[in-house]
Order: C-alpha cells, then sequence, then structure tokens
C-alpha cells in the first residue's frame, strides 16, 4: 500500500488545489491554489521516476553504472517550476491591475462580463 | 529511507490543505512559503537535488515574494483610493 | 451561481474525480520499481557522449535543449506581459503626489552590515552554481535566480539608491534579451557547420573540468543571464513606484 | 532556402527577434518596430510556405540536436514531424498574424513597443506546436502560446473587463495545463518515453487499461479545454470579448483550432493503437460532446448582442463542428476539418477584424448601441455580409467543402444526423451576424435587446480621427474574408487534403518513419464526390439564416408569429446564468465535465 501513497497524495493535492480555486474568494487567494494545484505533478513525477536504492543522477562522485533516480521527470519538472512561476507573476500583475481599476479582487464583484 | 519518504508525503498532503484553507491571502503567504520549502524537502529526499535547488530559489523564496509586493501594491491601491474618497 | 451551488457541483465532480484517480493510479508501476527505456539509456549514455555529469542538465541543455528554449521564452513572454500590464497609464502621474503611503522599514545597522555580507555571500554562490551546471547539481536557472535576489537583499537592507541603480540599468534589461535571444542564436550557430539545430558544436573538453560538455556549459550559463535579468526586470515592475517615491523621499 | 534550414527557422526566427525588439524597445520609434515585426511575420508566411510546399509528397522528421533515435527505436532527442497538416495550419497561423500585425499599425499608442514581440512569440509558438513531435515539447509550446495569449488578451488594462477576461482565460487554461503535465506523466509511467511515435508503439501492443485510458482523458480535456469545447469553454468568450481585435484574429482563428489537432494528433499517433478495439464508442462519445458543443455555441451566439462575444460564440459552435471532424475518426473527415479550419480561421479573423473596424469608427461594440451607426460604411457591410455566409458554408466558399468531407464520412458510418447539427450550428450562426449586420450598417427595425455584456463599452483601441476607415485596417479584412473563399477555389483540395489526412492517421507508418528512419510513403489523392447534396444543403442553411435574421430584425412589421425570434434573442435564462464569468464556476464546470467524460470513458472499458 505503501508504494502507492505518493500517487494518492498527488490526487489529494490536486483536489485540494482545485477545490480552492473553485472556493476562491480573492484572486490572490486562487492565484496560490493555482500554484498548490501545479505541486501535485511534482509529487506525481518525483513518484514515477524515482527507482528504489538509487541515488541522484549525478555522476561526479560515483560511477557510471551506478542506480539513480530517473533524471527526465526531474528535467521536466524544472520546466514546470519555471511554468509555475511565471504563470503566477503574470496572474498576480493582472491581480494588481485589477484592483487598480476595479476597486476589488472578489472575483463575485469582479463580474463584468456574463450572460 | 522508506520512512522518511512517507512522512514528507504526509506533510505534504497535510499541509496542501493548510495553504488551500488559509482564506487570508497575508497569513497563506507564510504557509505557502513552508509549504514550499516541505516540497524542497521532498525533492532532496527523493534523490532530485536539481529540482530542490529551484524550489528552495522560486517556490519557498520567489513566489511568497512576489505575493508580498502584490500584496503591498494593492494596499497603496487602497489607501490611495480611500484619501481620494475623503478630499471629494 | 451561488458559492453554495457551486461548491456542491465541484463535489459532485470530485465524487467522480476520485475514483477516476484510484482507478487509473492502480495500474501505474509501485513507486520505486520504475525502469523505463529513456531514463536507462540516458544515464548510460549522457557522461561519455556529453562530458557531463549532471545528467539532469544534459537533458536540460543538450538532448532535450529545444524544451528550455521554449520554456526560456516562457520566462520571456511572461515579462514582456507583467511589463505590459503594468505600463504606466495617464492616471499614475495624477495619482502620485496623493499617494504617500508610509511603509519605510526600519532597518537596524547591525542587520544592513549582515544583510550588505550576505549579499557579497550570494554573488558568489549564485555564480558558482550558474557555472557548474554541466557537474553538480544547480545550473544557469538556478544561479540565476539566486543572483536576482541579490539586489532585493540590498533593497531590503535600505539602500534603495545601489538597488534602483541596478535594476534600472540597461544592462540588464540587456541581459533579459540577450540571454533569452543569445539561447536561440547559439542554436542556430549550430547550423553554420551543417549540423542540426542547437546541435553541441563545441568541443567537449574533459569530464569535470569548469569548461567541459560543449555547449552545455554556454547554454546554462546564458540561461542564468537571461534568468538574472529576467527577475530583476519583473521586480522593478512590481516596485516601480514604490521606489520612485521612495527616491523623492531621500531628496 | 533548404527545407532542414526553414524548419528551425520558422520558430526560431521569431523569437529571436521578439528578443532583440524586446531589448531596443526604448529607442527605436513605434514604426520601426512596427516594421520590423510585420517583416519578420512576412517572412514567416514565407518560411511556413516553403515548407508546406517540401513536405506536400511526404512529410519530414527533423532532429533537434542531430539527436536521431537509438538502435532499437530509443528517442532521446525532440523532433519535429512536419506534414502537409501541421504546416498547413503554420501557414495560417503566420497569415493571421501578419494580417494581425498590419491592422494595428493604427492603433495601440502606449504598448511602448512590446506588443509586437509578443505577437511574434504568439506566432512561433503556434507554429512549433504544429510541427512537433514530441508530448512535452508539445506542452511546452501550448504553455508559451498561453503566456503570450494571457498578456496580449489583458493588454488594455484601464478597465475591469479586459481584466476578468484575462485572468478567467489563464485559470482555466493553466488547470488544463497541468491536467495535460499528469497525462504526459502517466503515459512516461508506462512506457518510459516522450516522442509521439515511441509512446505509440509501447502502448500499441496491448489494449488499453485504466491508466491509458486516464491519461488520454487527462491530455485530451486539456487539450479541449483550449479549444473551447462545452462544458470546457467558458473563458473563450470572456476572453474574446476584450481581447484586442488583432489578438482575437489569432485567438478565434487559430489557437482554439490548434486545440483540436492537438487532440487529433495524440489520438492518431499515440492511443490508435491501443483504443482500437473502443474506436466505436470514443466516436460516439466525441460526436455527442461536438453536437452539445455546436448546439450551445449556436444558441448563446444568437442570444449575445456584444458583437465580439456573438462572434467568440460562433466561434464555440464551430469548434463542435471542427471536433465532428476529429471524432468520426476517419482520414476523410479530418481532411475535411483541415479545409474547414483554413476556411473558418480566416473568415473568423476578418469578422474579429470587421467588429474591431466599427470600434475604431464608433468606440461601441454592442448591436443595440450600435444601430444604426454603420450606415454609409458600404464596404464593410458588405464584407460582414460575406463573412456570415461564409460561417453558413454556402457555395463559392471554402467551409462548403470541409463541411461535405465531413458529412460524407459521417454518412459512411451511418452518422448522418451530423449534417443536421451543421446546418443547425450554421443556421444560428450566420444568422446572427447577419442580424447584427441589419441593425448595425442598414439601420432595420427595433434596436437589438441590451443584455449585460452588451454594456461592456470597450475602450477605444485608438485616439484618433475617426471618420474614414484606414486603409491598413481595412485591407488586412478584404483580405481575409477574400481569403475564405479563394481557398475554395483551390484546385482538388478536397482529394489532396484527405490524402494528407490519410498519412497522418497511419500510425503504424508514422512510427517506423520516425524510429526506423523508413521511407515516407506518398500520400494517395483521394477521389471526390460530387458536392450536389451539401450545396443543397448549405444553401438551405443560408436561406434560413437570412430568413431567421430578417425576421428577427422585421418581427414587429411582419407577424406575431415571428414572436419566437425573440425568445431566441433573449436566450435561455438557465443557460446564460451559467456563463457566470466566475472563475470558480468555469472550473468546477470543467471538473464536472471531465469527471462525466471519464465516467463515460470507464463505461466504455467493461
Amino acid at each position: 500500500m505503501l508504494n502507492y501513497l505518493a500517487y494518492a497524495v498527488a490526487a489529494w493535492v490536486f483536489l485540494w488545489g482545485l477545490y480552492g480555486i473553485v472556493t476562491s474568494k480573492n484572486l490572490v487567494h486562487q492565484v496560490v491554489c493555482l500554484a498548490i494545484l501545479q505541486t501535485s505533478t511534482y509529487v506525481l513525477l518525483l513518484a514515477i521516476g524515482f527507482k528504489i536504492g538509487g541515488t541522484a543522477p549525478i555522476f561526479a562522485d560515483i560511477p557510471v553504472g551506478t542506480p539513480v533516480v530517473d533524471p527526465l521527470v526531474q528535467a521536466l519538472m524544472l520546466t514546470d517550476v519555471v511554468v509555475e512561476a511565471t504563470v503566477a507573476a503574470l496572474l498576480l500583475s493582472m491581480v494588481v491591475k485589477a484592483n487598480e481599476v476595479a476597486g476589488t479582487v472578489d472575483p463575485e464583484e469582479l463580474r463584468i462580463l456574463m450572460g | 529511507m522508506r520512512l522518511l519518504q512517507c512522512v514528507v508525503l504526509l506533510l505534504v498532503a497535510i499541509t496542501a490543505p493548510g495553504v488551500v484553507l488559509s482564506r487570508d491571502p497575508k497569513c497563506q503567504v507564510v504557509t505557502l512559503s513552508f509549504y514550499g520549502l516541505i516540497c524542497a524537502l521532498m525533492f532532496f529526499i527523493f534523490q532530485a537535488p536539481d529540482v530542490a535547488l529551484s524550489q528552495i530559489t522560486i517556490g519557498a523564496v520567489m513566489l511568497p515574494l512576489m505575493i508580498l509586493l502584490t500584496l503591498t501594491k494593492m494596499r497603496r491601491q487602497n489607501l490611495r483610493r480611500e484619501q481620494e474618497k475623503k478630499r471629494r | 451561481m451561488s458559492s453554495r451551488q457551486r461548491t456542491t457541483l465541484f463535489l459532485i465532480a470530485v465524487a467522480g474525480l476520485a475514483p477516476l484517480f484510484a482507478w487509473g493510479f492502480r495500474n501505474l508501476p509501485p513507486m520505486g520499481d520504475y525502469r523505463g527505456p529513456y531514463g536507462y539509456a540516458v544515464t548510460q549514455v549522457a557522461v561519455y557522449e556529453r562530458h557531463a555529469t549532471d545528467v539532469v542538465n544534459a537533458i536540460n541543455y543538450d538532448y532535450r535543449g529545444f524544451d528550455t528554449l521554449g520554456e526560456e521564452f516562457i520566462l520571456f513572454a511572461s515579462i514582456l506581459g507583467v511589463l505590459l500590464l503594468f505600463r504606466p497609464s495617464g492616471d499614475d502621474h495624477k495619482g502620485k503626489k496623493q499617494a504617500q503611503v508610509e511603509d519605510a522599514l526600519p532597518v537596524s545597522d547591525t542587520l544592513r552590515v549582515g544583510m550588505q555580507a550576505m549579499a557579497g555571500t550570494m554573488v558568489i554562490f549564485g555564480l558558482y552554481i550558474a557555472a557548474h551546471g554541466q557537474l553538480t547539481p544547480g545550473g544557469g536557472f538556478q544561479g540565476g535566480v539566486i543572483l536576482a535576489t541579490v539586489p532585493l537583499v540590498v533593497y531590503l537592507s535600505g539602500d534603495v539608491k545601489t538597488f534602483e541603480a541596478i535594476v534600472s540599468n540597461p544592462l540588464t534589461k540587456l541581459a533579459e534579451c540577450g540571454g533569452a535571444g543569445g539561447y536561440a542564436i547559439i542554436g542556430a550557430l549550430a547550423m553554420l557547420g551543417g549540423a542540426h539545430f542547437l546541435t553541441n558544436f563545441l568541443p567537449l573538453g574533459k569530464t569535470g573540468d569548469l569548461f567541459s560538455s560543449g555547449t552545455i556549459a554556454v547554454i546554462s550559463v546564458t540561461v542564468g543571464v537571461e534568468v538574472t535579468g529576467g527577475f530583476l526586470v519583473l521586480m522593478r515592475s512590481y516596485l516601480r513606484e514604490i521606489i520612485e517615491e521612495r527616491l523623492q523621499g531621500e531628496e | 532556402m533548404s527545407l532542414t534550414t526553414a524548419i528551425p527557422f520558422c520558430v526560431a526566427l521569431p523569437l529571436i527577434i521578439a528578443a532583440v525588439l524586446a531589448l531596443a524597445s526604448q529607442w527605436i520609434g513605434r514604426r520601426v518596430c512596427d516594421t520590423l515585426a510585420i517583416g519578420a511575420a512576412a517572412c514567416n508566411v514565407l518560411l511556413a510556405l516553403v515548407i508546406l510546399r517540401g513536405v506536400w509528397s511526404h512529410p519530414l522528421i527533423y532532429w533537434f540536436g542531430n539527436w536521431w533515435p537509438r538502435p532499437g527505436g530509443v528517442a532521446l532527442g525532440i523532433c519535429f514531424n512536419v506534414d502537409a497538416v501541421g504546416a498547413a495550419l503554420a501557414v495560417l497561423t503566420a497569415t493571421l498574424t501578419l494580417a494581425g500585425l498590419i491592422y494595428s499599425w493604427k492603433i495601440f499608442e502606449d504598448t511602448e513597443n512590446h506588443f509586437q514581440p509578443l505577437m511574434l512569440i504568439f506566432m512561433a509558438a503556434m507554429c512549433g506546436f504544429s510541427y512537433t513531435g514530441d508530448l512535452f515539447n508539445l506542452f511546452v509550446f501550448f504553455e508559451l502560446m498561453s503566456v503570450s495569449a494571457f498578456a496580449l488578451c489583458g493588454l488594455k488594462t484601464l478597465e475591469p473587463a479586459p481584466l476578468q477576461g484575462a485572468f478567467n482565460f489563464a485559470i482555466v487554461n493553466t488547470v488544463g495545463a497541468f491536467m495535460i503535465v499528469m497525462g504526459i506523466g502517466l503515459l512516461y509511467a508506462r512506457t518510459g518515453a516522450l516522442n509521439f511515435a515511441q509512446v505509440g508503439r509501447s502502448l500499441g501492443r496491448t489494449p488499453a487499461d485504466a491508466l491509458v485510458l486516464l491519461a488520454f482523458l487527462l491530455i485530451a480535456v486539456g487539450y479541449m479545454t483550449k479549444a473551447a469545447i462545452v462544458p470546457f469553454h467558458f473563458w473563450l468568450a470572456d476572453a474574446h470579448a476584450v481581447a484586442p481585435s488583432p489578438v482575437c484574429v489569432l485567438f478565434s482563428g487559430v489557437m482554439v483550432e490548434l486545440g483540436l489537432y492537438a487532440v487529433a494528433r495524440i489520438y492518431w499517433t499515440i492511443f490508435s493503437g491501443t483504443l482500437a478495439a473502443h474506436e466505436g464508442q470514443l466516436r460516439e462519445i466525441l460526436l455527442i460532446l461536438a453536437t452539445l458543443c455546436a448546439v450551445v455555441g449556436g444558441l448563446m451566439c444568437y442570444a449575445e448582442h456584444h458583437l465580439k462575444r456573438l462572434l467568440a460564440f460562433s466561434t464555440i459552435s464551430h469548434a463542435g463542428l471542427m471536433l465532428a471532424g476529429i471524432g468520426l475518426l476517419t482520414p476523410k473527415a479530418l481532411g475535411g476539418f483541415l479545409i474547414y479550419v483554413l476556411s473558418h480561421g480566416t473568415i473568423k479573423g476578418g469578422l474579429f477584424l470587421g467588429a474591431g473596424i466599427l470600434l475604431h469608427r464608433h468606440q461601441k461594440i454592442g448591436e443595440d448601441h450600435l444601430h444604426g451607426c454603420g450606415r454609409g460604411m458600404w464596404w464593410t457591410a458588405a464584407l460582414f455580409a460575406i463573412g456570415a455566409f461564409g460561417l453558413a458554408g454556402i457555395l463559392p466558399f471554402g467551409t462548403l467543402l470541409g463541411e461535405s468531407m465531413i458529412s460524407e464520412a459521417a454518412k459512411s458510418l451511418q452518422q448522418s444526423w451530423i449534417a443536421y447539427a451543421f446546418v443547425f450550428a450554421e443556421v444560428f450562426t450566420a444568422g446572427a451576424v447577419l442580424r447584427a449586420t441589419f441593425r448595425i450598417f442598414f439601420g432595420w427595425g427595433e434596436p437589438a435587446p441590451t443584455d449585460k455584456s452588451s454594456r461592456v463599452e470597450e475602450k477605444p483601441e485608438t485616439e484618433e480621427t475617426r471618420q474614414r476607415t484606414p486603409a491598413a485596417m481595412f485591407l488586412p479584412t478584404a483580405a481575409l474574408i477574400l481569403l475564405g473563399i479563394a481557398i475554395g477555389a483551390v484546385p482538388q483540395l478536397r482529394g489532396t487534403a484527405e490524402g494528407a489526412a490519410g498519412v497522418f492517421v497511419d500510425s503504424s507508418h508514422y512510427a517506423q518513419m520516425v524510429l526506423d528512419n523508413a521511407a515516407p510513403a506518398p500520400p494517395r489523392k483521394a477521389p471526390e464526390e460530387p458536392l450536389t447534396s451539401s450545396i443543397v444543403r448549405s444553401s438551405v442553411a443560408g436561406a434560413l439564416a437570412l430568413a431567421l435574421a430578417l425576421g428577427s430584425v422585421f418581427r414587429k412589421k411582419l407577424a406575431p408569429a415571428l414572436n419566437f425570434t425573440r425568445s431566441l434573442e433573449l436566450g435561455n435564462s438557465a443557460l446564460r446564468a451559467a456563463h457566470s464569468g466566475h472563475p470558480g464556476d468555469y472550473v468546477a464546470w470543467q471538473s464536472l465535465g471531465m469527471a462525466a467524460i471519464g465516467g463515460l470513458f470507464a463505461w466504455l472499458l467493461h
């Protein structure tokens, strides 16, 4: 069962992130929840690439052929981290602007377009 | 090692709802920063030092910092708006 | 939709999604048993083929360097977006005079000296991380972010003038754009020799050296330059009005 | 220029020029920046055309960094797999970007020259997206495209509406993007590969299990969010209503369609082998989604009076039709999809630019506010009317050819009811545009009823004198609409498109070509069937649309029996209330949609 703990945590975090976005009453809070949602993909990718007894895929001190964890998922996660930071930066600047021109950061009050 | 992994995974599972449920953004900055550190710890334990390093810099420092700046900016905008209201 | 209806709708969705995830994740290999062809092949060949000891960075900057090019431009585009959103509008100048909001940070002298000493250490650390990407954990991206936080430490220590001098320097902009464009240009340079885009065309050197692994090291540094410049530009656009007021206050 | 040089440059050149423009933006003037950007876009049109001609007869594989696959078919590098379908979409992308950049010559005075580099990055991302042959690279370009689109969408920062639209767009699409990452992770866990061909070959050996289906679900939902398929479509109306017109051209004309293209690409290269046993059920699920999308989009389109939002809902409706082209899962329908995308993209782009001209001249965008304002703008009126009939897909337009191929494919699969979905969507979307044309340009009938969002007065995109329409705005508009007709006139288009689609769907040969360096097979030109039944059907649709529009406009004068047009114009209140403008609602619907489709998938497997 423990072998699947990481996957369960990934799904758990994913659903909590979605819950946060759905119920949010503050745009800043919503952006943070999006970042939480993102971390679920880290947990999933990390668990997928892990190998029992493997070390980090850096052959500075260990000979080639030593069992290591999968380096590719780590490369994917690096890209993921950048994506998270940049999307968050862009969204936060939109929130600042929305607060400036609309005077609110509550998505309920910011609804100008509807129907 | 196995135990450590379980512990850190459970920590992630506990803190993530904590961040979501801290509804006040100011308080969320603190929890998010803590969560970022736990994620970085998880990366170390799962043998991903490269990602851990960028997670510390991004998830635990840069992202909370940007949120703080956002909150500061918004507080100033709101103060300014109130001042203008008073003047009228 | 009221917030209650919304939550109900979402909970219905979760009632469907949770079993769906459980159903699918059950077929994943148990954690720790993974042995995929990509990871296996790349850990076997990367050190011989690329003379880089950090396989993650060998993938990032060489085998899948094209992804990283896209990734750097994601950063670049989002910074352009932030600049576009925060561009000064006509209202800003009107509002500035009324906006004297008191938020100066009280900083003690001990803290200031400590922070400035820390800034120096961080420069060294950031440069080290950025330059040794092909050898040890880290690389251009991580080093760049660390370097970008240095001026921020300077700012927090109360030295707004130095901070402004650093971030408003045209070199910062040059670093951002030059780093991003430079990556693509390095990729294109490989084509002069008849190779494909983003081929590692420099001599690979001796495994473990600072100047080993050809373009991996060069691209790593280029990315570091871009990330440093990019995050500085980003912070400047967030802090711009606050800095302007501080500087006015000091005069 | 050789083809192997052209392929990477189609992506790299605009990126390099964008970096140079962003650097120099402080020092060079607006016009220099514009000229360089237009030059770069024109260059990309040429490059994309060169590539299209080069891959016309056979696809081309380009391995970045000289990392050809290892023996045994393990690909460590990233490849571009350029075939005629992807190359044609890249040509469309570059053409629309060029039109958008020329159009913006007269507008956006205050963007500090950051608009042009973002447009170039957007274009590069979409070109890369249509060429790539790697799962994660597809995601990277998806994200690059999204980030530049979010920024471009919130360009007009002086009002709350664009920020709301851009924020909703960003939240919903980013949730979709994370779903894609999870799906990629699951596929990687199963196959240990990211290259389409390698993943497909590895999966194809066994029939799909729950993991593969979940991966397909996550990835398909992620890309269908981009493609604005009901119930993932809510962001589109908000984003299109507020984005600047030249940006809308790219959003509606090609970005949405690329989401569908990605679904088609991953289905055929990765999942077609492993899901072969379930093809029938999968087809039904996709067709249900497509019809739902066409109907909801059509009804909402007719009920809308904010001109750009009206066009946005028409895009949703047409996205449903295009999904039908993919969902039939045959090469013929896919060829129809390709033709439909090309002609719809240019026509819809032209209509959005036309709406931009109205905004430029009158600073209003609501159909009720503009009532009769367009008198004297006869050329623009003509373009609107022609565009409306283009949406209906009548004779000289390319949409007719696409529609006929999809309908024929549906007929041969005993799904001929799809043709009615087409007629429905065409009548309502074309009818809505015609109705707006009559009211705005001719001032006929009563002013339109007001709805909540038609009150959103857009900030004019320009401050200049507005006595006449500048040529820089009119010419791209006219050119795009006429291109929509010209596509239909290309000889033997249907046979060629079906041949290209045949190459696209041949997944085993695709894998051999990518991994084993096998020689590409030349596409076979398919025989073309007569168009008679489609011409009849689309003429009926066009006539019905005209009648509906006239009926709505002259409701009072003609007969009380026409009162149903009023309720159509007011729309279903529950349906309208669902488009609430609240990002939380949108994500809740998105989750619900995913759970529902997932439930259908689960039923499909058992």
